[in-house]
């Protein structure tokens, strides 16, 4: 059961509207978004439940939540919305309030999701473009699933799908200090 | 001659190197020129938004912004990914003068960016600034005989205030520019629905559902291909075809095309040049629909009239 | 240029004039029948304590209210004017509000040009039901002229009184 | 000199507690027009009205000051006992000082003491400029114009002439009836819309008091209220009702086929045509768009056919002029078109239909005569979706408010099915079910637990097509999961949506709308069937979106209204209204432009007196006028003033203190 009326001033919700430029009180819960959303039947938290969490102030909930992670930013929900809420920006907002107070669902799927996104942020500061062969073999050795989709491997890279290099960019030092200064951005705000 | 901004996207060089080669020779047929963004960079895709709010702006600004110095007011993006992201990052950047000053100081050395170059999807310029009747007036070889399901994706028409292009939920941009190379285009509903997307490698169980449901209303639609505009849905629909069917237990053998492909075809260039081998779907049972005479559809039953509703009733 | 013209003509204001004692200023009160008359007969019924510097006039309409009424107050007995309407789109009378906000405007230009500070010519919206809206004004209004102090020599007589 | 009596009230304690009462009486009797002052317990109550009436009589006074509370509240009280004493009511004013200083300054009698004489004082200087005025008598012409002949329409119109007054009913379509006739059977009673209806239509018809212009539309409206002048376009008919008797020969032979709107394009009327059976008038009309004889000269069976001559190609649309004193606006609403909704596939699926083309389909006397079907293929539909707010509550594609009446008649509709084709089933996706009505949530129930019915709690977010059938997909909140039902037929319950033309009419008519085109009421609450203008009414959803018995229910108020205000021969009316001075008027009327109801106009007159040359000056007219004084300020050579509100009254007020 979840006592109500105990937190006072709901400021997890006000996070979440600036982050995302949304207006979470927009939402009445007709559930478009649900039947919309291609993931929905994955999250444990459908889009319109999030948004009534959100709106309750339930921020540990939400935050450990795999919605915001199984989100695909495929714009379905909002195009449809009849509020026009931002659905997917305010996913967004609750996902990055969520890494940046390190409160993430620790489910072996969110895991796997978020390491892909770590692998390959780390090929671009490190190429300055994606080097899909490499990024593979490591995600899965990361994952420790080094046979996964191997048998997709002979076929891509005997057809050229998958090149077997990548020349790295000319200015690449030029994508280390935007890293770096988008961090700090990042921890300013 | 026209001349475009040109930004190929990283799998160019990979996963979509079909796509390049043969929009290369579409557009070479059609008269524009492509100038390449020198030293241009990852525009951050999928993974750049979902863990940071920044460095997602920051990577396709400094494409922008190497963009701007060139003399063309248009940038041709291949990628639907790179397109979107570039696009977002520019609208958010016009529509916010001191985010652009923020996410500016990332890029510095780079210039200022002033958000003086248009972006656009290679599809929205073949639609928009080529045009259906230029594109009609270079078809050869037409492709009468061949049905074609149009997939969009999630990210050509998508969100509609950011992408302003086409119907986000039925766009016919596509259709219409197969049908002029004499192809017919069915009526397919998944249209805009998601394949799985950023997906594909971390959690291909999602990717196999839902690009499964594409496969079964493409297959439904009639269609003998897919034809799509954006290197991640070629591959989730294409490369996953054989898992899907092991899965589902069906059978759909429906080769993904890009648009370009088919355009290249359409204008007489020979079959070698168009990469098809590079499809893990074969490509030679559709193709041989080409030139065969399709039989005149049934004529679909009238609406309804008051008499003859009467009698269907009595 | 402009600036120094003001610097000049705000003078008239007489800065130095020291206000008697127990000084209390006047302020002229302009209200519309329909919304800030009645608003302020709430204040009223609802007891919301206010202080006691403003004297009311009723008028139909906030459009009623002629450049004149403003100068003449100044002139003669008022330290300040409170003109107040309908809200926009609330009018009674349609549109009267717009005509009187656009008159107003150009009335506190003018006497404001002449030499009289922004804040002793004030417009404010209360409607029949924000009595204590209405308070809230008068309060800001009286605290503005106050501290601006009296606009008129006092003659002796007023001293004593 | 004018001699002023002044009356302060202590209001019991009220005043008293908080005003030194006498202090004050002391005070105003130092003021040299001040010829009588005293103070009482209750100036309001009959021994206070009392001793004013005396005080009149005995000290010869010319005008009067009550202090006491708001003008809002006893003025009328204080006037009545003016004129009970022989004096005119307006040389009385009221200083207010309860509301404005007893009861606001409760902490500082000294200082409530010192604003309460400043109020009379100002009331007794404003008083000295008083005048004396009188009620404005204005005529009538005893006629109404209703506009619009729907159900609203009908029932305003014959309210009225049951009073024994004149009416003139305006309708654009050749039929009266509105889109109640395309009803089959209303919620939640299911009785048949046509029996209850077409009574009424042959009342009107046949009432001696109402005269029907069908085919018309309203052109013009000038005047003042009790004083319209309304021009009428008759639209050419091609047929002369007069002699035609509606025998039906014509249309049966007319070659040229046209969708019926009726029936919402399902089927086809003629050329020339009756709306429906029931049409009331029952006269044809010809549609000129599409007559080839009108189009190209060629056919003129109608004309052969006619064995009355009634058929006139030459016709011409006919402007008609009436004199009315008040108007009653019932021009309805119209169904929004669900376009937007590309996700549905609206346009592309046959088989998905509107609320209102299901309504169509169900009427015994409509297209599939009475059993729905899909368009595509003819087939009578075993799986029905019924989804509610299509364009309703939605901000993205269509508008921001409920429709109101939606739930009701998808519900209805539900029920209909059933009746319809038994073996059938309804699913109703709905975000809300909204039955605030007498016998609504029964009816709701009724078709949840009767015809069993299956409700999902959900906007539906895509409809495809799988084979022939259309499947919906729409989240059932209630289960949390997504659902997608198998449907042979979709029915969209689209939402009411202000008449398009609803802006021109209001702007011809002088009144206001709102953003989304419904026409404004003069208050929410308390003035729902006026508007701002005087002697126009509204009746009905061109207002906002209602049901049939909130519609009927306007419409006989609107009724009342005007029989009330036709109940004299003239219009007694305030007399603080604006007066012009000929001789100060330069003409340059601005005051003619910041006027709000068109009051002032301009005149002719000469430019001295016995002068030939004639110049313009700016004309009140005293039964329009409201009384806002915007004239007045605007004024640039001081020639207008508004009575009780004079320049000298208020200049008094200002100087006073």
């Amino acid at each position: 059961m979840i006592t109500l009326g105990s937190q006072g001033k709901n400021t997890f919700l006000e996070a979440v509207n600036t982050k995302s430029g949304a207006n979470v009180l927009d939402c009445y819960q007709c559930g478009k978004c649900v039947s919309t959303c291609p993931v929905s039947q994955y999250m444990d938290f459908p889009p319109r439940v999030m948004m009534q969490m959100i709106k309750l102030g339930l921020k540990n909930e939400c935050y450990m939540a795999n919605a915001h992670w199984y989100c695909l930013t495929c714009s379905a929900c909002s195009g449809r919305c009849p509020r026009e809420i931002d659905i997917p920006a305010v996913m967004e907002a609750v996902r990055h309030l969520a890494i940046e107070e390190n409160h993430v669902n620790d489910s072996t799927k969110v895991k796997e999701m978020r390491k892909f996104h770590e692998i390959f942020l780390s090929m671009i500061k490190k190429y300055g473009r994606n080097y899909e062969l490499r990024m593979m073999a490591e995600f899965n050795i990361r994952t420790r699933n080094l046979f996964k989709d191997m048998h997709l491997a002979p076929k891509a890279l005997l057809k050229g799908k998958i090149p077997l290099g990548v020349k790295p960019l000319k200015s690449a030092k030029a994508i280390k200090r935007m890293y770096e200064i988008a961090e700090k951005l990042e921890k300013k705000k | 001659m026209k001349k475009l901004t040109y930004f190929p996207g990283c799998s160019a060089h990979g996963t979509s190197e079909e796509f390049d080669s043969t929009l290369k020779l579409v557009l070479k047929t059609l008269e524009v020129e492509l100038e390449d963004i020198p030293d241009w960079n990852c525009c951050g895709a999928t993974s750049a938004h979902v863990m940071t709010e920044n460095l997602a702006y920051a990577l396709p600004m400094r494409n922008l912004v190497l963009a701007e110095k060139l003399s063309n007011t248009t940038m041709g993006i291949a990628c639907a990914s790179c397109y979107q992201r570039m696009k977002v990052t520019k609208v958010h950047m016009d529509e916010n003068p001191e985010l652009a000053k923020r996410i500016n100081t990332t890029v510095v050395e780079e210039g200022t960016y002033k958000g003086s170059v248009d972006v656009k999807s290679m599809l929205q310029y073949a639609y928009e600034d080529i045009g259906l009747e230029t594109i009609k007036s270079k078809v050869t070889k037409p492709l009468t005989g061949l049905k074609v399901a149009c997939y969009y994706g999630c990210l050509l028409t998508r969100p509609k205030d950011i992408t302003q292009f086409d119907s986000p939920e039925y766009p016919v941009s596509m259709d219409q520019i197969c049908e002029a190379l004499g192809a017919t285009a069915t009526e397919f509903d998944y249209k805009t629905e998601c394949c799985g997307a950023s997906f594909s490698i971390s959690n291909t169980e999602v990717v196999e559902n839902l690009s499964g449901q594409i496969l079964a209303m493409a297959k439904e639609s009639g269609a003998h291909a897919i034809v799509v505009a954006c290197p991640l849905c070629q591959s989730n629909l294409d490369m996953r075809q054989p898992d899907i069917e092991k899965k589902q237990g069906i059978t759909y053998d429906i080769p993904v095309f890009y648009f370009t492909q088919l355009m290249a075809l359409a204008f007489g260039y020979p079959i070698d040049q168009l990469k098809f081998p590079k499809h893990i779907v074969p490509v030679e049972g559709a193709l041989a629909n080409i030139g065969k005479v399709v039989p005149v559809p049934e004529k679909v039953k009238k609406p309804i009239k008051a008499v003859e509703a009467e009698s269907e009733v009595k | 240029m402009e600036a120094e013209v003001k610097d000049q003509l705000v003078s008239i204001e007489k800065p130095g004039l020291i206000a008697p004692p127990n000084w209390e200023p006047v302020i002229m009160g302009i209200l519309c029948n329909w919304c800030s008359y009645a608003g302020s007969d709430l204040t009223g019924t609802s007891r919301i304590q206010y202080p006691p510097n403003i004297r009311i006039i009723r008028v139909p309409c906030s459009s009623r209210v002629d450049p004149w009424f403003l100068i003449k107050s100044l002139q003669t007995t008022a330290d300040g004017v409170l003109v107040s309407g309908c809200h926009p789109g609330d009018c009674h009378y349609i549109s009267g509000n717009y005509y009187a906000r656009r008159r107003f405007l150009v009335t506190k230009k003018l006497l404001n040009f002449v030499g009289f500070h922004e804040n002793r010519i004030q417009f404010s919206w209360v409607s029949a039901a924000e009595g204590p809206k209405f308070a809230r004004v008068v309060n800001k209004v009286t605290e503005d002229i106050k501290k601006l102090g009296p606009l008129h020599l006092y003659k002796k007589e007023n001293f004593e009184k | 000199m004018a001699r002023v009596g002044v009356f302060i009230c202590f209001c019991g304690a009220n005043i008293a507690d908080y005003v030194d009462v006498p202090q004050v009486v002391e005070e105003v009797k130092r003021i040299k027009e001040v010829k009588y002052a005293v103070e009482y317990k209750y100036m309001c109550s009959d021994p206070g009205q009392g001793m004013i009436r005396d005080a009149i009589v005995q000290h010869k006074l010319t005008s009067i000051v009550v202090a006491a509370c708001s003008p809002r509240m006893h003025e009328k009280t204080f006037r009545k006992a003016l004129s009970d004493a022989g004096m005119n009511p307006y040389l009385l004013e009221v200083a207010n000082i309860r509301e404005h200083s007893s009861w606001v300054h409760q902490k500082d009698k000294k200082a409530a003491t010192a604003k309460a004489m400043d109020l009379c004082r100002m009331a007794v200087a404003k008083s000295i400029a008083n005048e004396q005025l009188h009620e404005i008598s204005v005529p009538v012409t005893k006629r109404a114009l209703v506009i619009g002949g729907g159900i609203a329409g009908i029932q305003a119109a014959l309210d009225i002439a049951d009073a024994r007054i004149q009416v003139v009913l305006v309708e654009k379509s050749p039929s009266i009836g509105g889109k109640m006739a395309q009803l089959d059977e209303t919620f939640p009673t299911l009785d048949c819309s046509q029996c209850i209806l077409t009574p009424k239509m042959v009342d009107v018809a046949s009432h001696p008091y109402i005269e029907l212009i069908p085919y018309a539309e309203v052109l013009e409206l000038e005047g003042f209220v009790g004083n319209y002048k309304v021009k009428i376009k008759k639209k050419a008919s091609y047929v002369n009702s007069k002699t035609c008797t509606g025998c039906g020969t014509c249309w049966q032979k007319c070659p040229v086929k046209v969708p019926n709107e009726y029936n919402l394009g399902l089927d086809k009327r003629k050329a020339i045509y009756t709306p429906f059976p029931q049409a009331v008038p029952n006269k044809p009309v010809i549609d000129a768009e599409h007559c080839t004889m009108l189009t190209k000269g060629k056919c003129g069976i109608c004309a052969k056919v006619c064995d009355k001559g009634s058929i006139d190609y030459t016709m011409q649309d006919e402007i008609i002029e009436r004199e009315i004193g008040a108007v009653v606006v019932a021009t309805g609403y119209d169904m929004w078109d669900p376009k937007p909704y590309e996700e549905y596939g609206v346009g592309r699926f046959k088989d998905i239909i509107t609320s209102l083309e299901f309504e169509r389909m169900v009427s015994a006397n409509g297209p599939t005569n009475g059993v729905p079907v899909r368009p595509s293929d003819g087939k009578v539909p075993k799986n029905v979706v019924f989804i509610k707010c299509v364009g309703s509550r939605d901000e993205a594609k269509g508008i921001e408010y409920c429709s109101k009446i939606c739930c009701m008649y998808t519900t209805k509709h539900t029920i209909l099915l059933h009746h319809k084709v038994h073996d059938s089933h309804a699913y109703v996706f709905y975000m809300d079910i909204r039955a605030a009505g007498k016998g609504y949530e029964e009816f709701v129930k009724k078709a949840q637990v009767d015809t069993a019915a299956t409700y999902l709690r959900g906007r539906v977010s895509k409809i495809y097509k799988k084979g022939d059938k259309l499947m919906v997909r729409g989240e059932d909140a209630q289960i949390g999961q997504v659902v997608e039902v198998e449907a042979d037929l979709v029915v969209l319950a689209t939402a009411v949506s202000a008449p398009k033309d609803n802006p021109d009419l209001a702007r011809l008519l002088g009144i206001s709308y709102d953003k989304y085109g419904y026409l404004s009421e003069a208050h929410p609450k308390l003035r729902p069937v006026e508007t701002a203008k005087a002697g126009i009414f509204l009746a009905g959803c061109t207002q906002a979106p209602k049901d049939i018995p909130e519609t009927v229910s306007q419409a006989s108020a609107c009724a009342a209204k005007v029989c009330g205000l036709f109940a004299g021969d003239t219009m007694k009316k305030d007399p603080m209204v604006s007066t012009i001075s000929n001789e100060y008027c330069s003409g340059c009327q601005n005051c003619v432009k910041v006027c709000p109801y068109g009051a002032i106009i301009t005149d002719e007159v000469p430019v001295g007196h016995g002068s030939r040359e004639l110049r313009t000056v700016a004309k009140i007219n005293e039964g329009v006028c409201q009384g806002c004084g915007s004239c007045v300020a605007i004024c640039r050579s001081m020639a207008i003033n508004l009575a009780g509100f004079t320049d000298p009254q208020i200049i008094n007020e200002i100087v006073s203190i």
